[in-house]
């Protein structure tokens, strides 16, 4: 199959997979098939350019042209490739996960969520392989608006209430500063592809480019950047598995995503360098990681902790973007993959602990490691790797944040990001500490606490695999690797 | 010679006519009642219309105009009339009582 | 001389005006709004606007007078007070006119015969109107011909005055008694009526014919015919008004004048000239443009009368169904 | 003989079909007229595009009377374009009108609708036509005295109060157009728009020209609705029947704006209009208080019509924005807008006027749920709502993002900001129907509710179908709308 | 005539439309609005008769012997737009008469007030 095909494959797969998922409605077991079976194809559609990558293949397609110049196209590029594959290999874990969580909690409107779902992975795939920055805007919205039903899925005011939140955060940000950034760089340079080295450098003054770039970091809303992201800590109302998957990976991934893409394709690593603003946007972003951590501290429900934790592990990868170099880069890419897995693990946990205790508060799982083992030996495995211990993943990408910020000679930045490993422990370790030896308070009220199992199947199947990835990747991490540097290599 | 007497005709009757009109009017404004005052309108276009008509016949001398004048004081000649009357009718409709002098009756 | 009439004339018109604004009472003011109209037909006379005056006398002083007073007689004679003190409408008024007598300032003096609207268009007309339309009355001559299309236009605006007051008032014939108000006290209006009745008919249509040659064309010639079929109606009432002239007959004749009209039109296209050139409707252009500007002036007479007896219709027989 | 006379035919075809539609009975054959006409005057639209694409600027002398004496017909690729809009819109709300009509309207009025609504055609067809100042004002009456009856048809009580506030106003516009066209006559002597703009050369510094320039600006921004002249604007297209006010809302106030940019470019010049005059300036500050004050004030209206209403307020305020900027960009910007925004709208009234067939009511809190009961029309009315709110793929954004470039390299940043700000507002507003329609639990009456008739819907979605497509591909709008604001503007000067 | 005076009658016009123009926007009687309308257009038609009036001149039908006759172009024009007023009258009118029935007021202010009530 020719690679052009495969590319507009992957894009029309899960955004075609609704229909079929809605025609099902009636039979649930073949419809969480259909889930499955295109997040099985989707994986394989993107391994598939894997090879033709890596060695140096760069399959494209352009669909439509709305203004003279102005392109609506897809390109396959390794960070791009690496982010495909994350996204897709993700879903298929959480599709598993995600059919164990609604049928055992009883949710309502299964179908919509798998649809919506789906759609959302597409606006995810449209991201990735975005040609040019209009297309990647185009799905950016998409992706929005796909995954507001997700995030109100529970129907109440409260939902609707967060829901509004997000909507207007996102497209608000999106659309006054990201927009506007667009069409400036439309007007100033005539073009909005992605071109290794950048299409700025040359046309532009430092001050417009400074503005350009404060305008595109905090625009990119989904990246949640201090003060853009109360967004996140709202989504929270949605369904576990919805955090897990989109306000672990997709979505906020998405956000960083991007701002690597410009970083790298709009601006180009040395021209970014040059720019007065870079450095001081450096010090908002490390602010923004202490501050978050901070908070994180001080939350009692769990997906809320996760969620700030969240916002902070986000800072650095634009922390890292922003030091200008290759290795910072490349550091940056490394972590958007390693914090995924970690966060999307420990996400999981939560859900299962939902699930199967109704508990959301950590001050209540006292004890609750003797109950659910290998949930709770999962979550740990998640919790070493975010502070960064190895043989987790989350070591591997700290490394070279570490070493990118040394090589930049941004002190700060290792200061804070020490600091903030400490901060790590801080809320993670007591949540593991009482799972494990506080013994587990009980309650006359709180009978059906005893008689806690394990959570379903698919779940633990599910978190299993994540956990598991998140070990693997710390002894296999050249895959990966390989993409990043071959993205900033681009431009040496 | 001629058009000098009928000069002086012609204005004197277009002077008249303008008094009779002057007349008419301060009737309208003075009279104290409905009736008296529609007495003093007719006063208007009988004597008033027709002396300025016949003084600016005499103007126009012996051609279309004077025709024209003509046939518009014929049809004064109906429509005043006519409409006093209407007016004078459709008050007595809306049961108007005449203002009298109490002392008399 | 003829300044002086101006001034005595333009001095009754603001006399009238402020009156109308002051006035409480409806009923005077639309008097007073006739009056008004009058005044200003006098005043085109003074300014060798006779055509004009016609219009005016005939539309203005007459049928707008009728349709007010009806208005009236339906809703309410006396006007309340206004709620909130009338000083933003004070100023805007005052910018607006001091802004036009701003313009003023630049303009040519009043009957300056150098002023441009003399000299570039409109001597033309003057000139060229004996060769090529060969009628006297030149503004007949533009209204039908060099701007007929104008014309077409306003023909079609009292079509759409008339369909809307047929959407709005309808047309209510079985209310409506056919003896008309008692008899005995209208027996001379209606002697005079009788009188009277063909004289205007004729009137009208002098009018409609002799527009080439003197004041006069379409409009007023409608305007007139209506006015007599008003008079009849007012002396015997609005159900033999109704039989002498239907209503469904007007709601024809009114969609007929203005296809007469576009008809000319669009036959002159058929015969390979543009639309509105009369002059390929006959062998010889002159008496091409005659028999084009008498078509048309019959399709606006048509017209006129059809549209302005449905609006009186359609006021008047509301009058009857509340009575009734 | 067709093609020769092409320019008038476009006017007068619904001119003569309309007094036909009067003499009709039965409003089925009234509607097929009505439908059949509507029609042709698109082909002829289309047509008439091609002439002008082809020979460039078409001159028609009516009744064969050369310039200045005669009425001049004058198409160019301004006028070509707004005539696209009018016949387009036209053409898809009749097939619509029929079922609209039945139910909205007294049988015995349905044949006199039908014929004012071609009057109103041929009333906004002739004045873009038109090259003569006076045949453009007996033209702007035909439209807005239909526009008037039209209106007045509504329903409701407040339908006959609406129609009699614009009356008022409009009645006042057109006077005070009438006055300023006198004024022009009085220096100029002459009536035709290209003669007039020739010989105003000399008399330019004159005080009479600035007031005559001021009372035709006046008059016509009353005409567009332009903002603190908008009051009557809300109402009318609130009380009016559906199907009215998916014409007049995506096409009156176009028109306006077309007359507007003819005196600014065409009669005055850009010169005399945008340097001497300053009217950029005014015009840019009227259209910002347009766009935030009609955006903010849609955001709180309960009723679904009334809130459109208020957003083209807003819209017109995007349109004369373009406009002020004075730039082949800007002014282009401005037509792409107008284009665009009557797709929208018009795809939007013709949406509600579906709900309100269903419904019986467009008020936001009867709608809760109705997306189950109606899927297509709320699809169709989500889809025009963020066509309006301008997001990418749809015909809203080309037009925002030509008029955000337009303002960026005029070097007027903050009116960018301002423009996105306000289309976030639009989402708000939008939101709230989208939010009532698809995330609300329907009442029990609800369960009644059906979609509406196929004859309603596929127009609404043709409209929907041409917005999307030029979201996709806007090379063919962009393109005409560049020529036509380059005709303008390089008309300016001579 | 003295060139002070050379427009008494344009300032004449203009204040007697300001009248009606007046009368429209500050009276809450609907009747008494269409009555300003009519005032205002009325007098703008004076004001462009007054524009076609020359000096000497006379009424443009064409006669032998007469060489000065007054412009008929804003004649014309005048025709056409006393037609309209009638039709705007007509309509204004017809307007009025319904909204009394359908409010049973003719009154600008009351009709707010019934309308902000329902």
């Amino acid at each position: 199959m020719m690679p052009e095909w495969t590319l507009l494959a992957c894009i029309a797969l899960p955004l075609l997979t609704p229909i079929l998922i809605t025609a099902l409605r009636r039979w649930p077991n073949p419809r969480e098939a259909i889930t499955l079976l295109s997040a099985a194809c989707l994986l394989l559609l993107v391994l598939s350019f894997h090879d033709t990558v890596s060695s140096g293949g760069r399959p494209a397609i352009t669909l439509a042209e709305p203004i003279p110049g102005l392109k609506i196209g897809f390109e396959v590029e390794p960070l791009g490739l690496l982010f495909a594959l994350l996204a897709s290999f993700l879903w298929l874990v959480t599709s598993v996960y995600s059919i164990g969580y609604l049928r055992s909690h009883h949710e309502w409107r299964q179908t919509a969520f798998y649809s919506y779902f789906a759609v959302a992975m597409g606006g995810v795939m449209g991201i990735a392989f975005a040609g040019n920055l209009f297309t990647l805007f185009i799905f950016y919205e998409l992706l929005t608006l796909s995954t507001y039903p997700l995030v109100t899925h529970a129907g109440d005011d409260a939902a609707r209430e967060s829901g509004r939140m997000y909507l207007g955060y996102l497209l608000g940000s999106s659309v006054m500063l990201l927009l506007l950034a667009l069409v400036w760089t439309w007007s100033l340079t005539g073009t909005l592809d992605f071109r290794a080295g950048g299409i700025l450098e040359g046309t532009v003054t430092p001050g417009v480019a400074s503005m350009l770039l404060v305008l595109f970091v905090f625009g990119i809303g989904k990246a949640a950047i201090i003060p853009f992201h109360l967004w996140l800590p709202a989504a929270m109302v949605a369904p576990t598995p919805v955090s897990a998957l989109l306000h672990a990976v997709a979505v906020v991934k998405a956000g960083v995503f991007t701002v690597l893409k410009v970083a790298i394709y709009i601006f180009g690593i040395d021209f970014l360098a040059t720019i007065p603003a870079t450095s001081w946007l450096m010090y908002v972003a490390a602010t923004g990681i202490l501050l978050a951590a901070l908070v994180a501290l001080r939350q009692d429900n769990l997906k809320l902790r996760l969620a700030w934790s969240t916002i902070s592990q986000l800072s650095y990868i634009v922390l890292c973007a922003l030091l200008a170099t290759p290795p910072g880069m490349v550091a940056g890419s490394m972590h958007m993959v390693m914090h995924a897995f970690a966060k999307i693990t420990l996400f999981f946990c939560a859900g299962a602990i939902l699930i199967m205790t109704h508990k959301t508060r950590i001050s209540e799982l006292n004890g609750i490691g003797r109950q659910m083992p290998w949930t709770m030996t999962a979550f740990t495995v998640g919790v070493l790797s975010m502070i960064g211990v190895p043989p987790m993943a989350g070591f591997i990408s700290k490394w070279y944040i570490l070493l990118g910020s040394i090589e930049a000679r941004q002190f700060i930045a290792v200061a804070v990001i020490v600091t903030s490993t400490l901060l790590n422990v801080a809320y993670f370790m007591p949540i593991v500490y009482a799972a494990f030896f506080r013994a587990p308070d009980k309650r006359p009220k709180h009978a059906t606490s005893t008689v806690v199992s394990e959570a379903p199947l698919t779940v633990l199947l599910a978190i299993t695999v994540t956990a598991a990835g998140t070990i693997a990747l710390f002894f296999y991490p050249y895959t990966a690797l390989d993409l990043a540097i071959q993205t900033t290599g681009a431009d040496k | 010679m001629i058009s000098l007497i009928a000069d002086i005709l012609s204005w004197t009757c277009l002077l008249g006519g303008a008094i009779f009109l002057l007349i008419g009017a301060i009737g309208v404004l003075r009279f104290p009642d409905f009736y008296s005052r529609l007495h003093a309108v007719s006063i208007c276009d009988t004597l008033g219309a027709g002396l300025v008509l016949t003084g600016l016949m005499l103007q126009g001398g012996l051609s279309l105009v004077t025709v024209k004048l003509l046939l518009m004081f014929y049809f004064l000649l109906f429509t005043g009339p006519t409409a006093v009357h209407a007016l004078a009718e459709a008050a007595l409709q809306s049961k108007l009582k005449p203002l009298v002098d109490e002392h008399e009756s | 001389m003829d300044y002086l009439i101006d001034i005595v004339l333009l001095g009754l018109l603001m006399i009238t005006g402020f009156a109308i604004v002051r006035m409480r009472s409806l009923l005077a003011v639309a008097m007073l709004t006739s009056i008004y109209s009058l005044l200003s037909a006098s005043l085109f006379v003074a300014l060798d606007a006779v055509d004009v005056a016609l219009t005016e006398a005939a539309i203005g002083a007459g049928i707008s007078t009728i349709l007010m007073l009806a208005t009236i007689a339906l809703t309410s004679d006396e006007e309340k007070a206004p709620r909130h003190t009338p000083l933003l409408p004070l100023i805007v008024v005052t910018a607006t006119g001091a802004a036009l007598i701003y313009g003023t300032l630049d303009m040519p003096h009043h009957g300056d015969p150098d002023a441009p609207v003399h000299h570039h268009v409109a001597p033309t007309y003057l000139h060229d109107t004996p060769g090529e339309i060969g009628v006297p009355n030149v503004v007949t001559s533009v209204l039908a011909s060099y701007r007929g299309y104008d014309t077409l236009g306003e023909v079609t605006v009292i079509l759409t005055a008339g369909a809307g007051v047929l959407a709005l008032l309808g047309y209510r014939t079985r209310r409506l008694n056919s003896r008309g108000p008692g008899n005995r006290q209208l027996v001379v209006l209606r002697v005079i009526a009788k009188l009277f009745f063909p004289l205007i008919l004729l009137f009208a249509l002098y009018v409609l014919f002799h527009g080439d040659y003197g004041p006069g064309g379409g409009f007023q010639a409608g305007v007139i015919f209506a006015t007599g079929f008003i008079l009849y109606a007012l002396a015997f009432g609005l159900g033999n008004a109704q039989r002498v002239i239907p209503h469904r007959l007007l709601r024809i004749m009114a969609a007929v004048g203005v296809l007469i009209y576009a008809g000319v039109g669009i036959e002159s296209m058929l015969l390979g000239g543009k639309f509105l050139e009369y002059r390929v409707l006959a062998d010889d252009p002159v008496t091409g443009q005659h028999l084009g500007i008498m078509l048309i002036e019959l399709g606006v007479g048509i017209t006129v009368t059809a549209v302005v007896l449905i609006i009186y219709y359609g006021f008047v027989s509301r009058l009857h169904a509340r009575d009734i | 003989m067709l093609i020769s006379n092409l320019p008038a035919l476009q006017v007068v075809v619904p001119l003569v079909s309309a007094p036909v539609c009067l003499l009709l009975r039965n409003p089925r054959h009234a509607w097929a007229c009505a439908l059949t006409i509507s029609w042709l005057v698109l082909a002829m639209a289309v047509m008439m595009l091609q002439q002008v694409y082809a020979v460039g600027t078409l001159s028609y002398a009516i009744g064969a009377w050369a310039t200045p004496w005669g009425i001049e017909y004058r198409v160019d690729m301004a006028s070509a374009l707004m005539i696209l809009v009018i016949a387009v819109i036209g053409a898809v709300v009749m097939p619509y009108a029929r079922r609209s009509i039945e139910h909205e309207l007294h049988h015995k009025h349905a044949s006199i609708f039908y014929a004012c609504y071609l009057l109103c055609l041929t009333g906004l067809l002739g004045i873009v036509v038109t090259g003569d100042a006076f045949n453009l004002f007996v033209f702007l009456e035909i439209s807005s005295l239909s526009s008037y009856v039209l209106i007045s048809l509504g329903g409701s009580r407040r339908a006959l109060t609406a129609s009699f506030q614009y009356l008022v106003m409009g009645t006042l516009g057109a006077t005070f157009i009438l006055i300023g066209i006198g004024l022009l006559y009085m220096m100029t002597g002459t009536l035709n728009m290209m003669d007039m703009a020739q010989r105003l050369t000399g008399v330019m510094e004159t005080r009479t020209i600035r007031v005559a320039f001021a009372f035709v600006t006046v008059g016509v921004s009353i005409k567009l609705a332009l903002f603190p002249l908008h009051i009557w604007l809300p109402n009318a297209y609130s009380f009016a029947p559906s199907v009215v006010s998916a014409f007049i809302a995506s096409t009156a106030t176009k028109v306006g704006v077309y007359v507007l940019l003819r005196f600014f470019f065409t009669v005055f010049g850009i010169q005399f209009s945008f340097v001497d005059m300053h009217v950029g300036e005014i015009m840019m500050l009227l259209a910002i208080a347009a766009i935030l004050v009609g955006s903010l004030v849609a955001i709180f209206q309960n009723n679904a019509k009334r809130m459109l209403a208020y957003s083209s307020v807003a819209q017109i305020g995007y349109v004369i924005l373009g406009i002020s900027l004075a730039t082949t960009a800007g002014v282009s910007a401005g037509m792409i807008q107008l284009f665009n925004h009557a797709l929208i709208k018009g795809a939007l009234f013709m949406a509600l006027g579906c709900v309100f067939l269903r419904l019986g009511s467009v008020e936001i809190r009867n709608m809760h749920g109705l997306a189950r009961q109606m899927p297509w029309t709320m699809a169709a009315f989500v889809a025009g709502g963020l066509s309006l709110i301008g997001l990418p793929l749809t015909a809203g954004f080309i037009s925002k993002w030509y008029l955000v470039s337009a303002a960026l390299t005029a070097g007027y940043w903050p009116l960018a900001v301002l423009v996105l700000l306000s289309s976030l507002l639009a989402l708000i507003y939008i939101w709230r129907m989208v939010e009532a329609a698809y995330f609300q639990v329907p009442g029990t009456a609800m369960h009644a509710v059906r979609e509406a008739p196929v004859s309603m819907l596929v127009p609404t979605w043709l409209l929907i179908g041409i917005n999307l497509y030029v979201g996709i591909d806007a090379g063919v709008i962009t393109d005409m709308a560049q020529q036509a604001a380059t005709t303008l503007i390089g008309q300016t000067g001579q | 005539m003295p060139e002070l005076l050379g427009h008494y009658n344009y300032w004449i016009v203009i204040v007697l439309m300001m009248t009606g123009f007046y009368t429209v926007i500050a009276r809450p009687n609907l009747i008494k609005k269409v009555i300003g309308l009519f005032i205002f257009q009325t007098s703008v038609f004076i004001f462009f008769i007054s524009m076609a009036k020359v000096d000497g001149g006379t009424a443009p039908i064409i006669e032998a012997g007469i060489s000065v006759y007054s412009n008929p172009l804003p004649h014309v024009l005048i025709l056409t737009a006393i037609v309209v007023s009638l039709a705007t009258t007509a309509l204004g009118l017809a307007l009025v008469v319904r909204i009394r029935e359908a409010y049973g007021t003719i009154n600008e202010d009351d009709i707010h007030v019934q309308d902000e009530a329902d």
